[in-house]
């Protein structure tokens, strides 16, 4: 029987990677979102008030937030065509804070067998109970969590593989010569926004209900820029590079106790000298090239 | 008075230049040519301390300015007017005249602002937009504007990356006018340059490069004696 | 089949051209060429839809193209190659011609999701073609960036050639070039690319010009003030003044 | 109406501490076209290292600015040499990732050297309330305004009428060439952040001053509002900056007086959001845009 915080961790190293690949995603199409977690907020809020205040079922819920969160991130994009670089980033870091902000604001209670249930501004929102209501245990949530970011891993794969990666990427490097090929980056950059959005959301929804209890303070800066980070640690080559940032990052170093207390100094150091030597991150574009190249030899063998 | 010799220059594994000499004369128009990938630019580079090179010595006159710092080379007289021209592009046109003079001491200014004054007779269209951003000048001004914020150094030497690139022939006819002036003023330069037929006419010593190593020396007379030469080099169906 | 009509651009105050009428004939190349600053790479750029012009129209086969998009003019059958390189530097050279090919396909979403490159698919053979007409077959899997810059140049105009283009625009396709890569450069215009198409070739390199080109047209201050058969324009006098020098 | 003059009035003298901060930010995304996130941050580490000598050791007014000013300055340069000058010249995201990274270990030192939540800092300015006419205003923030003027007019001189200024510029305005110029600049990127440290060192000090306590909060709370101070003015434009930090101070001192603390926060990123949207090059940087954009087409 494994243990309780084994598994929490486990399962925070699934959650947190949903919002890390929606941030790699944008990272490969050449866009840096300080914002993402502005999309993870605002699915957990509307999936945890569509499960405990409407009643719903946890997939139609899952779909709802991050649907919503989707669709703002697609309002976003839209709004922010215009601008790229670090205005873009610069842009989303705004909006994404007026969302958490703006979640201070959010009450919106009901009375549920006796007590009032659901956000309540700074007080935050506590009791999302969909998981003991419905008798799920620790294992079997952790299980959902990797089965959706199997099915999401399964997604980006193809799409890296498609005209739709290419086009992507090809847009990370050089808009304008992307647009005299024929491709309007209109619609992709709008596109690459959305598809990001609700993997974040798939990830806040998810988040909301391990944890039962929210507030605004969660959704900040630091989430969205750890997010971005993770995709720059482990590689922008893969999109296995993100979820390696986060085994580093919450699996090794919350794990190891010595540096307890000191893990900041610890990661921000990392991360600043692994950037000096390798601005792409572990795995980036030269090396898994390279890799891929051995295995195909290997294979032939 | 500027001597290169045996110099390995390495761009992480490549091998840019492969043990290059050269030596360029007092007075004279020193001239490199070569294909792309040659290691012209790189040449210069390493000469300025841009880059740095693996082995081999570089000297000027008495000074050896083998691995010193790119601002130390400029203070020992070696001046660089880089290729695309490379201007100050918000800062004023004189603004951009006295940086070339940066790596001067504190101690020369009245020197300083007399050198200013001769490069604004030289180049009367400079000194009329000497308050004018330099990004608002035409290709050809920016070019004089180059020569003349690398003159600003009072360089021994003035090297020159391709100062024809990308510019209309009458440009260039004019700024080849102003090398061959320069140099009859007694200024001694080295120029890199893809267009062969303008070079010759300047130079008294042409070097060419080729993956990195000078496979020809000579003066212009004898490279336009040389058959193969002239048809690598001045391109098959020039004249 | 590409006209302009009275093209005017302004940037801030600076106008940079103003009213310039040009025809292109189909399957001709003309020379664009004209002192720096005198409009040059702007007019490609409003042909090639980057920015619209302030006033005046640009006909496509008597289409007016002069509010399309740079994207949509592309799929009109413009290609362009650029001043200064431009490619995908972390993208191999083969990845390179089959970019530009992706974007003519139709953007459905069995298409999109589709893989980018299938063995068999007629993308590659097309895109090899195009690499093997400049001579770059050998080089199709190195990484774009490890290309020295006249092969960069050869890349551009593969890239450009691969979608067939109706008009093919070339920005001085032998910028920084030395007079032998010049001389094959133009050599492979002139033998391969130019027949049958139509092309408007920027350059400074007059050898390359009188080379390759039908067709000739001088511009200075943003105005044209010559246009014809190459040998007549080089011997007009105000050419000569505003651009050419007494060679 | 006299309360809107008012809150003009009180947001212009917050809105110079802003300045100040967006100065610091602008200075160096001019000269490195990066951004440094941890500015704020190293603020908080240099006042942080002055309340901890106030408690401890001495209440001496100008040795614990100094104190503040020097560490603010040598966490800079730790900043500066780990982030910028270590860091590839074409990866500037990864400058940008990097100087976050460091932020968090900074936070974390600060709560290691003083572990509560909120620190008394030295107030050294003696708070009267002067009356002009039916306004008024707060001697401190006087102080401060006055002080602002001050600083802004020496960086001016500095810059423009020094040669390590000019050197600056030059930098700025194109590396590479510079680097022919006999400039070297890592020198300069190492002074462009003893510079800005030393004025941020001196803001922190002033606003936290002002304020008379000092928490960890206030790294994030200087780089956010230094940085939306310079987008709002336009990026890399030191007139910018200033106008940028009085609109934010203007805008949001009547956003709490009509709203309260929450409506000031998101006014504030509101008014950036849409600044971003509307005109991204800023109010002073449309036309710096426009000018490259001319230059561009005329090369």
């Amino acid at each position: 029987m494994p243990n309780d915080y084994l598994l929490t961790v486990i399962s925070n190293i699934g959650m947190i990677s949903l919002i890390a690949l929606s941030a790699y995603l944008l990272l490969i199409s050449g866009e840096i979102s300080f914002g993402q977690q502005a999309y993870f907020g605002i699915s957990a809020y509307a999936g945890a008030i569509a499960t405990t205040l409407w009643g719903w079922p946890l997939w139609l819920a899952l779909l709802f937030g991050s649907s919503l969160a989707a669709l703002a991130a697609g309002f976003v994009g839209l709004l922010t065509l215009r601008i790229s670089g670090l205005y873009f980033s610069i842009a989303t870091l705004a909006f994404a804070e007026m969302v958490r902000l703006s979640l201070f604001k959010l009450t919106y209670q009901i009375e549920i067998d006796g007590e009032l249930i659901g956000p309540n501004g700074a007080e935050g929102f506590g009791e999302i109970r969909w998981i003991f209501d419905n008798d799920v245990s620790v294992l079997e949530y952790t299980l959902l969590i990797y089965g959706i970011l199997l099915l999401v891993l399964f997604f980006l794969v193809l799409i890296e593989r498609s005209r739709l990666g290419m086009i992507f990427r090809m847009l990370g490097q050089d808009p304008l010569l992307t647009r005299v090929q024929g491709l309007n980056p209109v619609r992709y950059k709008v596109t690459a926004a959305i598809l990001a959005g609700f993997i974040a959301g798939l990830g806040g929804t998810l988040y909301a209900h391990s944890f039962t209890y929210i507030e605004p303070q969660i959704f900040n800066m630091m989430l969205g820029v750890h997010a971005l980070a993770y995709g720059l640690i482990g590689g922008l080559g893969t999109v296995l590079g993100p979820l390696i940032g986060v085994a580093i990052d919450i699996g090794f170093l919350e794990s190891v106790r010595v540096i307890q207390g000191y893990r900041m100094v610890v990661f921000g150091g990392l991360v600043a000298l692994m950037l000096i030597f390798m601005p792409r991150g572990i795995f980036d574009e030269k090396r898994v090239y390279w890799l891929k190249s051995i295995a195909r030899r290997w294979f032939r063998a | 008075m500027l001597k290169v010799d045996n110099i390995v220059t390495r761009y992480g594994a490549i091998e840019a230049l492969k043990g290059l000499n050269l030596e360029a004369r007092e007075g004279q128009v020193t001239c490199l040519l070569g294909p792309n990938g040659a290691g012209k630019t790189t040449t210069l580079f390493t000469i300025a301390g841009i880059l740095n090179s693996h082995s081999g010595s570089i000297t000027l006159e008495k000074d050896n300015l083998t691995n010193l710092s790119a601002a130390g080379i400029v203070r020992k007289g070696v001046a660089l007017v880089p290729e695309n021209r490379l201007i100050f592009p918000q800062m004023s046109v004189e603004e951009n005249l006295i940086a070339g003079a940066f790596a001067r001491p504190r101690k020369d200014q009245p020197a300083i602002n007399a050198d200013l004054k001769g490069i604004y007779e030289r180049f009367p269209q400079l000194k009329e937009r000497s308050a004018q951003s330099g990004g608002t000048l035409s290709g050809g001004e920016q070019q004089m504007l180059a020569i003349g914020r690398a003159l600003m150094a009072r360089p021994k030497i003035l090297m020159m990356d391709e100062p024809s690139l990308g510019l209309a022939p009458i440009i260039v006819e004019e700024i080849f006018g102003i090398i061959s002036l320069l140099n009859k003023e007694g200024v001694s330069i080295l120029l890199v340059e893809q267009n062969a037929r303008m070079a010759l006419k300047v130079a008294h010593r042409i070097y060419l490069l080729e993956g990195g190593k000078v496979t020809f020396n000579g003066n212009p007379q004898e490279m336009q004696q040389d058959e193969v030469i002239q048809r690598a080099y001045l391109g098959a169906g020039s004249t | 089949m590409l006209e302009l009509q009275g093209v005017s651009k302004t940037f801030g105050e600076l106008q940079v051209l103003r009213g310039i009428d040009l025809h292109l004939r189909q399957g001709t190349v003309s020379g664009l060429i004209g002192p720096n600053g005198s409009g040059k790479t702007t007019l490609v750029n409003i042909i090639t839809g980057v920015y619209p012009p302030d006033s005046g129209r640009v006909l496509l086969d008597g289409k007016d193209i002069s509010r399309a998009s740079a994207d949509q003019i592309t799929r009109l059958g413009v290609s362009r190659s650029f001043q200064n390189v431009r490619i995908f530097n972390r993208m191999s050279v083969l990845d390179n011609v089959i970019a530009a090919l992706i974007g003519h396909d139709k953007a459905g979403l069995t298409t999109l999701l589709g893989r980018a490159k299938r063995t068999g698919d007629p993308k590659v053979t097309t895109a090899r073609q195009a690499l093997k007409t400049v001579g770059l077959l050998e080089q199709r899997n190195l990484s774009a960036s490890e290309l020295p810059l006249p092969l960069r140049r050869r890349l551009e105009i593969a890239r450009a050639l691969a979608c067939d283009p109706k008009v093919l625009v070339l920005d001085e396709p032998a910028g920084g070039m030395t007079p032998a890569e010049t001389a094959s450069i133009s050599e492979l215009i002139r033998s391969r690319i130019a027949p049958g198409r139509t092309c408007i070739v920027i350059e400074h390199k007059m050898d390359l010009i009188s080379h390759v080109c039908q067709h000739l047209c001088v511009l200075n201050h943003g105005e044209k003030i010559a246009e014809g058969d190459p040998r007549s324009v080089v011997s007009q006098p105000e050419v000569i003044e505003a651009y050419l020098g007494r060679v | 109406m006299t309360d809107f003059l008012q809150n003009c009035i009180d947001g212009v003298m917050f809105g110079s501490g802003y300045a100040l901060l967006a100065l610091g930010f602008t200075l160096v995304f001019g000269v490195m076209k990066r951004l440094n996130l941890s500015f704020g941050p190293s603020i908080m580490l240099g006042a942080y290292a002055g309340t901890w000598v106030y408690l401890n050791f001495s209440q001496n007014a100008l040795l614990i600015v100094l104190v503040t000013v020097i560490t603010t300055v040598a966490v800079g340069i730790y900043v500066e040499r780990l982030c910028f000058w270590a860091v590839r010249r074409d990866a500037a995201i990864a400058s940008m990732v990097s100087s976050f990274a460091i932020w968090m270990q900074l936070e974390e030192v600060a709560m290691h050297l003083l572990p509560e939540r909120t620190y008394p800092f030295p107030t050294f300015f003696t708070s009267t309330v002067i009356d002009i006419g039916p306004f008024f205003v707060r001697s401190e923030h006087i102080s401060m305004f006055l002080l602002t003027l001050v600083l802004l007019a020496l960086l001016h001189l500095f810059l423009f009428r020094t040669r390590p200024g000019l050197a600056l510029r030059a930098v700025s305005d194109n590396p590479l060439a510079s680097t022919y110029m006999g400039i070297n600049s890592s020198n300069i990127f190492f002074l462009a952040f003893a510079v800005v440290s030393v004025l941020g060192g001196l803001a922190g000090f002033l606003i936290l001053s002002a304020d008379s306590q000092v928490t960890p909060f206030f790294g994030l709370w200087a780089t956010f509002k230094g940085l939306i101070a310079m987008m709002l003015g336009g990026m890399g434009s030191l007139t910018g900056a200033i106008l940028g930090g009085l609109l934010l101070g203007v805008v949001e001192a009547n956003a709490f007086w009509y709203g309260g603390p929450l409506i000031r926060d998101i006014s504030a990123y509101l008014l950036l959001f849409i600044m971003l949207i509307v005109r991204p090059g800023g109010l002073v940087g449309q036309r710096i845009v426009t000018q490259q954009q001319a230059a561009y087409e005329r090369v």
